[in-house]
């Protein structure tokens, strides 16, 4: 018998598995149209790599990520690119994002597949290849890259591949179903996968109460060195920290990787995806889904290609419009809610449930935090979780970093069992991106200050390069007056050059002069601008601002002059500008006439 | 630092920067001894004088001392004032300076006389740093009157009582009782219920200021001018 | 369609705060029902009459801060706190000092600070405090002479009467200074044996009290079996006077016995039923048992030394001061951090 | 030895500085915003308040009361006090820069805490010797870091809450205060001095 | 009596030059010059350097802050920025100074390239180099590095620079803050 | 280093400065009030025994006319007791006894007590005490007037048995809320009144000799081993 450890906290919800546990996994079938997000993954988002209307082979590859961690995303069938354009998808925000609208044509017509039976004869990295080329992400959660994961850091040896099977969450049951019915191909995946990272023990870790699939992976595992474990069953096991303690009594470190520790998580469901990508040649394009709750009569498992609209799925399942109230994408402890059913399946999307008010009712309203301590009793990172609300409502960041709510899983059990019904893991996720803003505006103001710094630092040194010019042109100037003659003949042979030069700088010296006279008045422009409803206008500057208005016209007038001289191509655009100016002047002469008419008795007011 | 007007620095020391309710400072004094109103008017009479000679004093000779011993000079300034009010209290009315004990001593290091001295005589002429002292005092006084009063009323359901330990034998029957049968509440004499008194009244001072400010805001919007305190960083723009 | 939008997580259980207050209720009721057998119908009246001005003081400051009622009322916080007072007042104090004690507890320690959840002090512990500091005399004379309700005098009418009649202090032979005030005073010129001569002793260990005690000490194993409070706080408490009057207390003609200590005056319920307020009380495993702890060796010291014969007020006030600085101290361990492994029971290995 | 260690419980606990005697409490109100910067004080007071009783001892012993000048302890005393704090001001200020800053206008206001000349004259009304003058400095100070270090880390708890506008910041502080001195009545009784 | 006065001098100003000795030796030794803290302070404003605050640029401002000016003067860091600097400082916050500007959405500079001259004053007057171009070619504003403090906005002679604020997007989304519509707390009452 | 130097001696001088003015003020104003400061403090002092034996019934100084005493077990004090004595014309006409008793509610109550030469109470006075405010003070001349009530007994008056409160069969008033208080003094009067009985003949002689005259004052307060802090509340 394995040994196993307890970990803090955690909490037993109600169930709720057997209503989709009673029939077979289903096929789901093609849909009218597939929407293929171009970001289903944690990393960098794909890019397009079809054109609209382009046709389309079944598991032909349509978007990659040049550059960054990421995987590419494959047409899951065969059949037309409708649009490449922002619809919406799965995220809890409920905005839009980049999709490919791939209309089928019913044919599943395959493109070229490269299946490899006898993966051992290759490198590991071909190996690996093959897997992001099959546009793997994790199944199970955050949806990480699986090639990126099963190449750990080079100083860390992977001594324990997990295999989580746990589902812990209530309602999901999508890996329950897969490790019954395709016990042999997970079976085949996690070969894959522990060919590659050698580790020294793998382990299947299922919880209690799915006797039957824990029976099947027995089985399948039969005659290897696979341990299948039943661990017990206790809401969050399923998280990979909170599985790696009950497996080998090591804690992940904090802000480190499961790597770090010698340990490796993957999904059950990961491991079919690697075995299929490996073994059939076939990418990531479907996988099997949940849809439960009590506003669908036949709740079950479907094996979904991805894109396929949840709408589609509802349907198949029997959907109850009428009774509908909260749909949820994932499991009722971490998932989100949709804001509309016509949304895709991806890559991590396991459970939909359609439930109805009764079923998940509204919270309560949010009363005062009692300090009852529920929530730090049940939080399996054994936070503070009270402590961390009180931080994040007061705007208190630092306070609530310094408690490690990075650490936070936002596994849901503090806001499960608090009796105040705070919604505490909302608390913490607004903290959390609040922080995340606070830190990338930091790091744009550091930024900026550099710059900002640099730039004084050039001006400065620009300033005195220049001083140092004018003294030694005053030099230079001082010994061409002594031989004047000599060189009067040379300065005439340049003569022209001289002349053209000297009226450029003159116009540019004029321009400045004029702008600085501009820059010194342009904040009393504002101000007065501001000031429209305040009683003393500026006599003085609102004249200031007149002329400076007047020589901006005159300078653009020339310029004008001077591009329609030479057929410039930014006529028109100057002769807008030309238009603006004079409309500039007239409005200051305008508040000057005003603000004079009415001088005597405002500044009366403000004595 | 601006000069400040003549009714300005009455409306501070009095309500806007009362040295008890705003400034919080002098404390001990004001929390120690206001278990009777004698005992406040007593402490709080010293204080105001005090507080008037420092001022004084501190601002003739501002320009003169260097700012190592600015400190010490200022102290020195205020102990002897002290110990003057203190040899005098002894002298005319001991047995009050018996009941105020170290509290007199201890005027010394009541913040409020030594933050005046600092932020505001040391910076300004003799006449505004004496009107100064002068209504600080007031201001203090005031308080510490109210806080007596209220301790006294609600902790013994008295008032004025032993008022002749200040004024003389005349006053020795001004104490007032309007509750026959009232059961002491002790609480309000204790240490604790000085506390819980002063914080009530900053609470009070606070609601009539936000009262006022309501007020006020209701009838006018103040023409803010919104960035009109701008500069151009870049300098001038050619 | 409109689909309901929520953060996770969607499920929750179903044990609502005014659900967990309404069984700190109910768990006191065995306490107060040994009170009446033994002390008569005092604390019973003065527990229907806390509550009621505790919830009347409750709504004034609300509609004062302009809160809405009914959503604060019914979380049952104020009716505990008047509960506790009334259980904690003598039997024959006038109704208007137990009115001044609630008052002070709502609108003084918990409604200033924000209510619900925001006090850093104990309210019903204030309230206490604030009136034995007050009136002594009605505080400390009014302890009932324990006797059978249905032996002794007086009966549910004349204690009202006696209780509104507004009089500091009732008629002797009604009252008897409590075992703890009269071993504490008495012990500095007698002996033992002598001091145990008094009534208020009884045959047992303190006549009627050792009955409370027990009854709270039920009613409070009933809440940590609810999971409503967890044993840190009231073992530690409960261990610490015990260590402490065992260490101490070995001479009994000098200090009381620690079975005193433990069945009489307010131990168990300042154990299970104070001290364990989770509001004013410290929040982590570790921080929780510090904070026993100290409450129990200030409850010792406090009785043996200081001016009160009982201490669990002025202890679980001094303690609650000290709340947020042990908390500030003592987190737990957060998984994944290096930090010694403090505090976190449960870690069993199977 | 039990007598020396009954001044540190007396003035620790039951004749506690701040909340019995009303002494120091200026910073006590002033300095209770933050938990660090609340035992940067602490230390600072600690150091000085022990300090002043030292000298303030030896200059009364040794030259006050030979000379018959007894009525000269305010102003000697406070001359003693200014300069040792003047003095730790400018070393404070060269070497931890943002300890000046936080302590800020407090470091002087040492000088003007009554519990630094409150210590000097009350160890002169309580006849104390050199040794427990010394302790009695100690244990004001100790007693004074106690509190203020618990009320800072209990401010910052309530700065947090859902306090009524009209008592955020200094009043809800001073009934703050109030709770505490009211639960050290709990002490009284407890030693006889 | 007259000695006793006199004793009672000599001995004060004995003690008086003595401890004046000691204190005019720790000026000297103990002299600090500069303050640390600017750079604190400065790490806390949020470089648009826009000069809203009256300063040219946020150093200044810092050091103006250091010697204890006021601390809501800077509109672009609103009162997350005086909310930190409060904390810094141990002071209470202060609403924001309005006569310096209210606080707006994060903002960008784009230039209108069709429009745009070439006249590279904007270029001159951004204080962060965020803008790209030569003379007579259209400028573009490099957007990751602009601070949007929108001082380029005005001298340029045809108005081509317009501030836009960011538009939000999914991958920069973050959670809201859970309404809590049915308390309504003194804290919205005090802010209102 | 001159820098220092200069530093120091401006400073040094500055402070210097200072310290004359401020000093002399201060000694001016000392030696104009020192004598009426003494005369205050003396009276001020001498207020308790005055108290317990008026003015109008002696001509001595009675602060300074103190007699020590032989121990006795009969009272708690340890060691030989100092007694101040009323004189007229050179006469005693009554000795002011300190006693002490120890069974208060908290603590010892330490008090004064006055007797005539026949062995009536004078007066008596308390000059410390912990006993509970609100509860036990009201011993106090301040809060309550009940420590009259001794005044003019003698052990004779009430006989032995009586001597107690009403509650235990005396005569002496209890105040509400506390017996205890009120009973630790009345025995601590009794036994004081037993020790001058048991002692007349030798105190009489003590009295009779006229001493020395001490030229400190012997103020109650250092007799009673107890300093009141300044009254803080
Ligand atoms: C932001 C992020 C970065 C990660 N970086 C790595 C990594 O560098 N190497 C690795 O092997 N796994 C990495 N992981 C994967 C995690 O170790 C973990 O296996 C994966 O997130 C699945 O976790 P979950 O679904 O519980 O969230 C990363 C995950 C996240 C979310
Ligand atoms: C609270 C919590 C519960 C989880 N439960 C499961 C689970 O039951 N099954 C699972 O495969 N992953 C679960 N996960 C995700 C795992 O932590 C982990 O990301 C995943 O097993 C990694 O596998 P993958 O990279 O193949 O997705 C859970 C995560 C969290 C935070
Ligand atoms: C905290 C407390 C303080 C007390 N203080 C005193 C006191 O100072 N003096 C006193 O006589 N009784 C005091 N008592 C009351 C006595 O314990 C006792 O109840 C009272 O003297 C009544 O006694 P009786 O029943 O013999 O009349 C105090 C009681 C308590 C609880
Ligand atoms: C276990 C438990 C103990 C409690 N004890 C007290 C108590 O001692 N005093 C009190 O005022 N309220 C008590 N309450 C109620 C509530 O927490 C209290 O009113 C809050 O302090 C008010 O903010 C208790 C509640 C629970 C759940
Ligand atoms: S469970 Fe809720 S009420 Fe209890 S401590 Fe946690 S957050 Fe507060
Ligand atoms: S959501 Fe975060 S804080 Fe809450 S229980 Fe889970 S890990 Fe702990
Ligand atoms: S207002 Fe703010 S951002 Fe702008 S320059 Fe001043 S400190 Fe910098
Ligand atoms: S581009 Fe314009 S708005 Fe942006 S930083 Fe530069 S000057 Fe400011
Ligand atoms: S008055 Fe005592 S510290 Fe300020």
């Amino acid at each position: 018998m394995t040994q196993l450890w307890d970990f803090a906290g955690g909490i037993h919800p109600a169930e709720n598995k057997h209503q989709s546990t009673s029939r077979p996994i289903r096929q789901a079938g093609t849909p009218e149209r597939l929407v293929l997000p171009l970001q289903q993954h944690i990393g960098e988002p794909a890019e397009a790599i079809v054109a609209e209307g382009e046709r389309v082979l079944k598991g032909q590859r349509i978007a990659e990520v040049p550059n960054g961690m990421g995987v590419p995303v494959h047409a899951p069938t065969s059949g037309t690119v409708e649009s490449i354009a922002r619809l919406p998808v799965p995220h809890p925000s409920g905005m839009d994002d980049w999709c490919i609208t791939l209309i089928p044509d019913g044919e599943d017509q395959w493109c070229q597949r490269h299946p490899v039976l006898d993966y051992r004869k290759l490198e590991r990295d071909e190996v690996l290849e093959a897997i992001r080329n099959a546009g793997i992400s994790g199944l199970g959660g955050a949806g990480f890259p699986t090639n990126i994961k099963l190449r750990p850091p080079k100083d860390r040896k992977v001594s324990t591949l997990i295999l989580n099977g746990a589902e812990c969450e209530p309602y999901i049951t999508a890996d329950d179903m897969t490790m019954r019915e395709r016990s042999d191909e997970i079976i085949a995946g996690l070969k894959i996968m522990a060919w590659i990272l050698r580790p020294e023990r793998c382990v299947i870790a299922i919880e209690d109460n799915k006797p039957e699939a824990a029976a099947a992976m027995k089985k399948a595992a039969e005659g290897t060195q696979i341990e299948v474990v039943v661990v017990p069953t206790k809401y969050p096991s399923g998280g990979e920290k909170q599985l790696i303690q009950i497996l080998t009594g090591m804690e992940v470190p904090s802000g480190g990787i499961p790597a770090d520790i010698g340990v490796m998580c993957q999904n059950v469901g990961t491991a079919i995806a690697v075995a299929r990508a490996i073994l059939e040649g076939e990418p990531l394009i479907r996988r099997v889904v949940t849809i439960t709750g009590e506003a669908v009569t036949e709740p079950g498992n479907f094996e979904a290609l991805l894109g396929t609209p949840i709408d589609y799925l509802l349907s198949r399942a029997g959907l109850q419009e009428a009774k509908l109230h909260r749909l949820v994408l994932g499991g009722p402890m971490m998932g989100y809610t949709l804001n509309t059913p016509d949304i895709p399946v991806v890559k991590t999307s396991n459970c939909v449930i359609a439930a109805t008010a009764q079923e998940l009712p509204d919270p309560e309203p949010e009363q005062a935090c009692i300090r009852c301590g529920q929530c730090s009793e049940a939080c399996p990172m054994e936070l503070l979780p009270q402590q961390l609300f009180w931080y994040a409502k007061a705007g208190e960041f630092e306070k609530a970093e310094h408690l490690n709510l990075f650490d936070c899983i936002e596994c849901g059990i503090c806001s499960y069992v608090c009796p105040s019904s705070i919604p505490l893991v909302q608390y913490y996720r607004f903290a959390k991106g609040e922080i995340r803003v606070q830190q990338a505006e930091q790091l744009k103001a550091d930024r900026a200050r550099e710059r900002f710094e640099a730039r004084q630092a050039r001006l400065e040194r620009e300033q005195q390069e220049k001083e140092l010019r004018r003294k030694e042109r005053a030099k230079a100037a001082a010994e061409a007056q002594e031989k004047k003659k000599a060189e009067a003949e040379q300065a005439t042979a340049k003569g022209e050059a001289v002349d053209e030069k000297a009226a450029k700088a003159a116009l540019v010296q004029e321009a400045l002069a004029r702008k600085k006279a501009g820059a010194a008045t342009a904040s009393e422009t504002q101000t007065t601008d501001a000031e429209n409803s305040s009683p003393a206008p500026d006599i003085p500057a609102l004249e200031k601002q007149l002329t400076q208005a007047k020589s901006k016209l005159e300078t653009m007038q020339s310029m004008l002059e001077d591009a329609k001289a030479q057929q410039a191509d930014n006529v028109d655009k100057l002769e807008r500008a030309v238009a603006k100016n004079h409309e500039r002047v007239k409005r200051a002469e305008e508040a000057l006439a005003e603000a004079g008419a009415d001088t005597i008795p405002a500044t009366q007011s403000t004595e | 630092m601006a000069t400040k007007t003549n009714s300005e620095i009455v409306r501070e020391g009095l309500w806007t920067n009362n040295p008890a309710l705003v400034q919080v400072l002098g404390l001990c004094p004001l929390l120690a001894v206001t278990s009777t109103v004698v005992n406040a008017i007593g402490l709080g009479l010293a204080t105001l004088m005090v507080l008037m000679g420092s001022n004084l004093a501190v601002s003739l000779i501002r320009n003169f001392v260097s700012e190592s011993v600015r400190l010490p000079a200022f102290v020195m300034i205020i102990a002897s004032f002290v110990t003057c009010a203190e040899l005098l209290m002894q002298a005319f009315t001991y047995e009050l300076y018996q009941i105020l004990g170290i509290f007199i001593p201890l005027i010394v290091t009541n913040c409020a006389i030594l933050g005046r001295a600092d932020a505001f005589a040391s910076k300004n002429t003799p006449v505004p740093a004496l009107l100064d002292g002068v209504m600080m005092g007031l201001g203090f006084l005031a308080v510490l009157i109210v806080l007596g009063a209220m301790r006294e009323l609600i902790g013994q359901g008295t008032l004025f009582t032993d008022m002749d330990l200040l004024l003389g034998p005349m006053a020795a029957d001004w104490g007032i009782r309007p509750l026959e049968n009232y059961p002491d509440m002790l609480f309000m004499v204790l240490p604790p219920g000085a506390f819980v008194g002063l914080g009530l009244l900053i609470a009070l001072k606070n609601s009539i200021d936000n009262q006022i400010k309501e007020r006020r805001s209701a009838r006018v919007t103040e023409p803010v001018t919104s960035g009109s305190k701008r500069v151009r960083v870049t300098g001038q723009v050619s | 369609m409109a689909l309901a939008q929520q953060s996770s997580p969607h499920a929750r259980k179903a044990r609502s705060t005014s659900r967990l207050m309404l069984w700190v209720i109910l768990a006191t009721v065995p306490g107060l029902l040994a009170q009446t057998i033994f002390f008569g119908w005092g604390n019973l009246i003065n527990v229907v009459w806390c509550i009621v001005i505790a919830l009347a003081a409750e709504a004034a400051m609300l509609s004062i801060r302009k809160k809405p009622l009914a959503f604060f009322l019914k979380d049952n916080t104020a009716a505990v706190t008047g509960l506790l007072l009334g259980l904690s007042l003598p039997q024959f104090v006038p109704l208007w000092v137990s009115a001044i004690a609630v008052i002070s507890a709502i609108v003084m320690a918990k409604q200033l600070y924000g209510g619900l959840g925001s006090n850093p002090f104990n309210p019903a512990m204030v309230g206490y405090a604030l009136v034995l500091i007050s009136f002594p005399v009605a505080m400390t004379t009014n302890w009932a002479q324990p006797g059978l309700l249905w032996e002794s005098a007086p009966g549910f009418g004349e204690t009202l009467n006696l209780l509104a009649s507004g009089q500091q202090t009732v008629v002797d032979g009604y009252t008897m200074a409590t075992p703890l005030d009269e071993y504490k005073h008495k012990i500095a010129t007698h002996t033992a044996a002598e001091v145990l001569e008094h009534p208020t002793f009884g045959e047992g260990v303190a006549r009627g009290w050792e009955w409370v005690n027990a009854a709270f000490l039920l009613g409070g194993l009933v809440l940590i079996g609810l999971k409503i409070i967890t044993w840190h706080i009231p073992v530690s408490m409960l261990a610490a006077i015990a260590v402490m009057s065992l260490a101490f207390g070995s001479n009994p003609d000098q200090y009381a016995p620690v079975t005193l200590h433990m069945l009489a005056g307010g131990t168990m319920l300042g154990a299970f039923f104070i001290a364990t307020d989770p509001v004013s009380a410290a929040t982590s495993h570790q921080g929780k048992l510090i904070y026993g702890a100290a409450i129990g060796v200030l409850v010792y010291v406090i009785r043996s030394w200081g001016n009160y014969p009982d201490a669990v007020a002025f202890s679980v006030l001094l303690m609650n001061f000290a709340v947020p600085f042990i908390d500030h101290y003592t987190p737990p361990r957060t998984y994944g951090h290096h930090k010694a492994r403090r505090g976190v029971p449960g870690k069993t290995q199977g | 030895m039990t007598e020396y260690l009954l001044i540190l419980v007396s003035t620790i606990l039951v004749n506690n500085f701040v909340l019995v005697q009303f002494l120091g409490l200026c910073p006590f109100m002033g300095v209770s915003g933050k938990l660090e910067t609340a035992m940067g004080m602490s230390l600072a007071t600690t150091f000085v308040l022990t300090l002043a009783s030292v000298c303030s001892y030896l200059a009364y012993t040794y030259l006050l009361e030979p000379l018959n000048l007894a009525f000269l302890k305010t102003i000697t005393f406070i001359l003693v006090i200014a300069v040792v704090v003047q003095f730790t001001e400018m070393v404070v200020r060269k070497t931890s820069p943002l300890l000046y800053r936080v302590l800020g206008i407090f470091l002087p206001l040492i000088t003007t805490n009554c519990a630094v000349l409150g210590v000097a004259l009350l160890n002169l009304n309580k006849n104390n010797n050199f040794v427990e003058s010394v302790l009695y400095g100690f244990g004001a100070a100790a007693g004074f870091s106690l509190v203020l270090v618990l009320f800072a880390a209990m401010r910052e708890r309530i700065a947090v809450a859902d306090v009524p506008v009209a008592f955020r910041g200094a009043a809800i502080g001073m009934v703050t205060a109030g709770l505490m001195s009211l639960a050290f009545l709990g002490f009284t009784g407890l030693v006889g001095v | 009596m007259w000695t006793s006065i006199l004793i009672a001098v000599v001995v004060l100003l004995a003690l008086a030059v003595v401890f004046g000795g000691l204190l005019g030796f720790a000026a000297e030794r103990f002299r600090v010059e500069g303050n640390p803290l600017v750079e604190q302070i400065d790490s806390l404003l949020p470089q648009t350097q826009c000069g809203q605050c009256g300063y040219p640029g946020c150093r200044p401002y810092a050091e103006s802050i250091a010697e204890g000016g006021p601390i809501n003067k800077c509109p672009p860091g609103g009162e997350g920025t005086i909310k930190s600097l409060a904390d810094l400082l141990d002071v209470e916050p202060e609403p924001l100074d309005a006569e310096h500007g209210v606080e707006q959405e994060k903002r960008v500079a784009v230039i209108r390239e069709d429009e745009c001259i070439g006249c590279t004053k904007c270029i001159q007057a951004c204080p962060v180099d965020a803008i790209l171009g030569s003379a007579k070619h259209m400028h573009t504003v490099i957007e990751s590095e602009c601070t949007g403090c929108d001082l380029c906005v005005d001298p340029c002679p045809v108005d081509c620079i317009d501030m836009v604020t960011i538009e939000p997007d999914i991958r920069a989304w973050t959670w809201n803050p859970p309404q809590t519509n049915l308390i309504a707390t003194d804290r919205q009452g005090a802010s209102a | 280093m001159a820098a220092i130097a200069q530093s120091i001696r401006r400073s040094a001088i500055g402070l210097g400065l200072f310290a004359v003015i401020t000093g002399g003020t201060i000694a001016v104003t000392q030696v104009l009030t020192a004598d009426r400061i003494a005369e205050q403090a003396a009276r001020a002092e001498a207020r308790a025994l005055f108290e317990i034996i008026p003015e109008s019934r002696h001509d001595n100084d009675l602060l300074r006319d103190t007699v020590q005493l032989p121990a006795s077990d009969r009272l708690p004090q340890s060691g030989p007791i100092t007694a101040w004595v009323a004189r007229s014309n050179g006469q005693p006409v009554g000795v002011i006894l300190p006693a002490v008793a120890p069974d208060g509610y908290s603590g010892d109550i330490r008090l004064l007590v006055g007797i005539d030469l026949e062995g009536n109470v004078l007066g008596v006075r308390v000059t410390s005490h912990k006993e509970t405010p609100g509860l036990g003070d009201r011993i106090e001349t301040k809060k309550s007037d009940w420590i009259y009530s001794f005044e003019g007994r003698n052990l004779r008056d009430p006989v032995p048995r009586r001597w107690n409160v009403k509650k235990n069969g005396g005569v002496f008033d209890q105040f509400t809320g506390a017996t205890i208080t009120p009973r630790a003094v009345v025995k601590a009067v009794q036994k004081t009144l037993i020790y001058f009985r048991q002692n007349r003949q030798e105190l009489r002689k003590i009295l009779n000799e006229t001493p020395e005259k001490r030229s400190a004052p012997i103020i109650p307060d250092a007799v009673a081993g107890q300093h009141q802090d300044a009254e803080h509340s």
